[in-house]
């Protein structure tokens, strides 16, 4: 019996092997399963999915305007203070006095990409950019300011 | 041998841990090891290739996520539970999303409710599948590893759709999910069932039936069902034991009781039932997707919650099945915006600490094997 | 038709024209070990590239793409790499044995150079006892790992040293047992007669059942004696990191690694030349015509694809199957590979015998 | 069994248990002196056998620590919370680690985050800090690093 079952195991484990190497013979052979993506070389038609977080950026119109209306609850919302509202007082051309936004500045050093901020602005100022190749040689670099220079904010944003 | 002995006894250099005797041999397996995953620190006492002793030393990577959540707000804190147990990120914001509507009683739509469960779903697969390539990495074969990757891919890509990050999500807020599903999301989950259907034999013929995986694995680690509930573990690790630990039929929660599943269960206590465990869940899985997929119900993905969530006084429990075992989260609230204490029960920690009583009188190269699939997550062990 | 033979002949008699006798001889021993030398350089470059194409393609992926077409110059720039990297000896270390562990490797890989028949009339040493020649030199090459891990002062090394120690000496036996079957099926320990013994047919095709026996055997035990996987306890990244050289950088650690490969050469090589004919083109029986055009493949063109034939086979072991725990291997040698093998060894003799072979 | 029937099997086995309404679980205040006793018997009565415990920590209320066990039975599957209250400047209770192993690590990970004494702990040494941080707790609500908090 033990002669039996001895045969029996080398048997077993001589069949188990080939049916491994039979799969990776497979592999082997078919390159046509190869999934690897040549990524600084696909750059061009490399596409992101749209709802990618790769950073928070505030879009402008062809007028250099936005929306922001400089009301700070993106930096309440944000866990780890990456955002920080700088604001001003603009005169308006009635000769009022209104809050507007002078810088707002965005560490992308600190940002987890939570989409807490996003999800916070009443107006829809800022959204989420697909962009994702962010190193630079300096820290300094990450830390950004969102609104153009001598951006205005949209008429008719609340 | 004179060398070793000599640094060991010479109690300058290298004094003898607790309980050890001059001339054990004694290596630190970690901080940096490829078979730890992380930044766990195994300092093992040896006798020859035996081991007599396996003592964890853990927190290098502790970030104290416990102490910051006190200063985070109910919709803030989520994010941070994603750097935990990262493989199962979004089972994780589920329970403290949970949580926190337990606390507001929030209800949630329907339709938000079924995301939630077919992202956990998915969430699991991808962990499990991470797992089998990585502890087929451990015992010496590499193959299969990419292999797994292939698929685990998919998931990460119906996860850039819909989530918009492959891997730290934060998509579950109180009172729903963070943005609706993406268009393509039904059709994607399904190409990936049946991409997942038909490759997961493959793994059985290059993992599973291959005899020297079994001769590595059966046998090796024998935690009994005592030993599993007295310790603590939770998951697969104690269904390997033949306790009926599943959080989501145990304590059913967010409409899993009216789902159809298996409760895996495997009673040969050693890694192999652990590792059939593990392969066979991935499978209900499966069939939870398959039944929920096409049933996605229309409506809000977010129940209407106050700009400023805050949670009455008073203490909160919540547990969910994670693809490494039960997680809690406990907040203590004072009635403020932010949580006064709050504890995450993480499987991971009650797991490692029956390394040691399984490990004694193995072999080294088993305690890899156990490591591989006990599914240790360093950040969850040290929070 | 090109032949090496030819070649080392013209070199020869250009030699003797202009020389006399003893400065022939070391002027050819000097061009001898050059080629020796030349050969490892570009057996490293070739195994290397091969062996991570190979991984790749079973592993879904494209492998080296970058340096050169394909990716087939990233060794070279891997061992420009590997030239310029500082190599470190630690501290605690017995320096003397530490920086001599990579030499002896390297050494004892070239001096199993020698009797192996690389083509027709060429080899560098004709030698009569050929085969208990290799098995006498190729035991020095656990010395050297023992070497490499005792010298290094960590822990990691020496438990390394030690199981490769326990591996190689014991997968010895059985390599060594079903080199035997084929000496005792030709009766002689000389590579050159071995293959001269093929010529009708290669003695796995000859040898019946007993003869294949021995080749897997021997594949196995080979595939454990070069410490490749699923037997590379001694390396063992998972558990040991790097095993033995865990402390060798540079051109030390590169030693090793080309005395690796090029001992993967030299056993698949010696399981060429004894199971599957050496140089000898494949015949059929009778067909003349179809034997005349495997004539014309050059013998040398046999030797080596038989040889990368092995070669292959041992990689894909390689990245398909898992380690092997300790007790797990030793029990395959002293359990199932020794008994099998000495059985066989009944077989095979009984075989000779009663010349039931072809 | 239900929380009410729970409820009275306690109050037989102690006394002087007062129970906290409203919450989810049925939470039990012991005093630190009776706790390893009553611990023992949640896990061996015969009509509890809470043998499973979830987590244990604890909390800083500024005037005293509060131990808090969460138990489940993998045998009836009811569950339990249980409240020590402990002394701020000094506190100490009986470790239950040997009743439950896994209180071992968790025991541990309280003694240096909160400062908490387990009296006949077998192996009661830092687990996740390194050497040198014994008696400053980083989850105790007065602890200040100025070196390694960031303040936002």
């Amino acid at each position: 019996m033990y002669i039996i079952n001895y045969i029996k195991t080398v048997f077993s484990t001589v069949r188990s092997m080939l049916v491994g190497m039979r799969r990776t013979g497979y592999y082997f052979t078919h390159h046509k399963e190869i999934i690897t993506e040549q990524y600084p070389d696909n750059r061009d038609t490399l596409k992101m999915a749209d709802r990618f977080k790769g950073e928070v950026v505030m879009p402008h119109d062809e007028k250099n305007e936005h929306r922001c209306t400089g009301c700070t609850a993106c930096e309440l919302a944000c866990p780890n203070g990456t955002i920080k509202v700088i604001t001003k007082f603009d005169i308006t051309p009635e000769g009022k006095k209104k809050k507007a936004i002078d810088k707002l500045v965005y560490h992308l050093e600190l940002c987890t990409m939570c989409n807490l901020c996003i999800v916070a602005c009443p107006s829809d100022a800022i959204k989420m950019a697909q962009t994702f190749e962010h190193s630079v040689f300096d820290r300094n670099e990450l830390t950004k300011v969102l609104n153009n220079p001598g951006s205005k904010i949209m008429d008719g944003v609340e | 041998m004179y060398r070793t002995t000599e640094i060991i006894s010479d109690g300058t250099k290298n004094p003898p841990l607790e309980g050890g005797e001059a001339g054990d041999f004694i290596i630190n397996v970690g901080p940096q090891h490829p078979a730890t995953h992380g930044v766990l620190h195994l300092v093992i006492t040896l006798n020859g290739e035996t081991i007599k002793k396996v003592e964890p030393h853990l927190g290098y990577i502790h970030r104290s996520i416990e102490k910051m959540c006190e200063s985070l707000t109910y919709r803030q804190f989520i994010y941070v539970t994603s750097r935990m147990d990262y493989l199962s990120s979004h089972i994780n914001n589920h329970a403290c999303a949970m949580c926190v509507e337990k606390g507001m009683q929030i209800e949630v739509p329907a339709r938000a409710r079924v995301i939630r469960i077919l992202m956990d779903e998915l969430t699991r697969i991808a962990s499990h599948e991470l797992w089998l390539g990585a502890m087929a990495m451990d015992l010496g074969a590499f193959t299969p590893f990419f292999h797994t990757f292939r698929e685990r891919e998919m998931i990460n890509e119906i996860m850039e759709d819909t989530c918009g990050a492959r891997l730290t999500m934060n998509y579950m807020v109180p009172g729903g999910v963070m943005q609706d599903i993406h268009p393509d999301f039904q059709r994607k989950v399904k190409d990936f069932v049946k991409q997942f259907q038909r490759k997961i034999g493959e793994m059985d013929e290059i993992v599973t039936g291959n005899t020297i995986f079994q001769n590595r694995m059966k046998g090796v680690g024998i935690i009994t069902r005592e030993d599993a509930i007295s310790f603590g573990c939770t998951g697969p690790v104690s269904r390997g034991s033949g306790v009926s630990s599943d959080t989501r039929k145990l304590f059913p929660y967010e409409g899993y009781e009216n789902i159809e599943f298996d409760e895996v269960i495997e009673t040969g206590c050693d890694s192999f039932a652990r590792y059939m465990i593990r392969i066979r869940e991935m499978q209900q899985s499966i069939r939870i997707i398959e039944q929920l997929i096409d049933n996605i119900p229309e409506g809000d993905f977010q129940a209407k919650t106050k700009a400023v969530l805050k949670l009455p006084k008073g203490d909160f429990f919540q547990r969910v099945e994670t693809a490494r075992g039960q997680f809690g989260v406990y907040i203590v609230s004072e009635g403020g915006t932010t949580p006064y204490r709050i504890k995450f029960r993480s499987p991971g920690f009650s797991n490692l600490s029956i390394l040691d009583h399984i490990a004694r009188g193995s072999k080294i190269g088993d305690l890899v094997a156990m490591m591989g699939t006990l599914d240790l997550v360093i950040p969850d062990i040290d929070r | 038709m090109f032949s090496l033979a030819d070649i080392s002949k013209t070199i020869d008699t250009w030699l003797r024209l202009h020389l006399n006798d003893t400065w022939t001889l070391v002027v050819e021993m000097v061009i001898a070990g050059v080629s020796v030398i030349g050969l490892f350089a570009v057996l490293g470059l070739v195994l290397v590239i091969m062996e991570r194409k190979v991984s790749a393609w079973i592993q879904i992926r494209l492998g080296p793409n970058r340096v050169g077409p394909k990716g087939m110059f990233q060794s070279l720039a891997d061992t420009v790499k590997l030239l310029v990297k500082e190599g470190l000896t630690p501290d605690g270390a017995d320096k003397f044995l530490f920086n001599l562990a990579p030499l002896i490797a390297i050494v004892v890989a070239m001096l199993l150079m020698a009797p192996i028949a690389f083509a027709k009339n060429f080899q560098l040493w004709d030698m009569n006892i050929g085969v208990l020649y290799i098995t006498a030199v190729s035991s020095i090459m656990v010395i050297s790992v023992l070497m490499a891990g005792w010298a290094s002062n960590n822990k990691y090394s020496l438990l390394g040293a030690m199981r490769s120690g326990a591996q190689i000496v014991s997968y010895e036996l059985s390599a060594g047992l079903s080199i035997i079957a084929i000496v005792i099926l030709t009766g002689s320990l000389s590579f050159n007669e071995i293959v001269q013994s093929q010529a009708d047919g290669w003695w796995i095709f000859k040898g019946h059942i007993p003869v294949i026996i021995a080749f897997v055997i021997f594949i196995i035990a080979a595939t454990a004696e070069t410490n490749r996987a699923p037997f590379d306890l001694a390396e063992a990244e998972s558990e040991l990191t790097a095993g033995f050289h865990t402390e060798y950088s540079g051109m030390k650690f590169a030693l090793f690694f080309l005395a690796e490969y090029v001992n993967v050469f030299i056993v698949c090589a010696i399981g060429a030349t004894l199971f599957l004919g050496g140089w000898m083109p494949f015949h059929i029986g009778h067909w003349d015509a179809f034997n005349h055009v495997m004539d014309f493949i050059p013998s040398s063109m046999w030797f080596f694809g038989k040889t990368f034939f092995l070669i292959f086979l041992i990689m894909w072991f390689r990245w398909t199957f898992p380690r092997l725990r300790i007790d797990q291997l030793l029990n395959l040698e002293w359990k199932y590979l020794l008994p099998i093998s000495m059985f066989n060894i009944l077989l095979v003799t009984a075989m000779a015998i009663l010349k039931w072979h072809f | 069994m239900t929380n009410e029937e729970l409820k009275t099997t306690i109050t037989g086995l102690l006394a002087d248990a007062s129970f906290e309404e409203g919450g989810e679980f049925l939470t039990v205040n012991v005093e630190a002196g009776a706790w390893k006793i009553f611990a023992s018997h949640l896990r061996y009565d015969e009509s509890l056998q809470f043998d499973f415990l979830t987590f244990c920590t604890g909390i800083d209320w500024k005037t005293h620590l509060t131990m808090v066990y969460h138990l489940d039975s993998y045998t009836y599957h009811h569950n339990i919370v249980v409240k020590v209250k402990l002394d701020a400047a000094k506190p100490e209770v009986e470790t239950v680690s040997d009743i439950w192993q896994t209180a071992n690590f968790h025991e541990r990970e309280v003694y240096e985050l909160f400062g908490v004494n387990f009296l006949h702990h077998p192996d009661l040494r830092l687990l996740i800090l390194e050497d040198g941080w014994e008696g400053r707790n980083p989850l105790r609500k007065d602890f200040e690093d100025p070196v390694n908090m960031i303040k936002l």
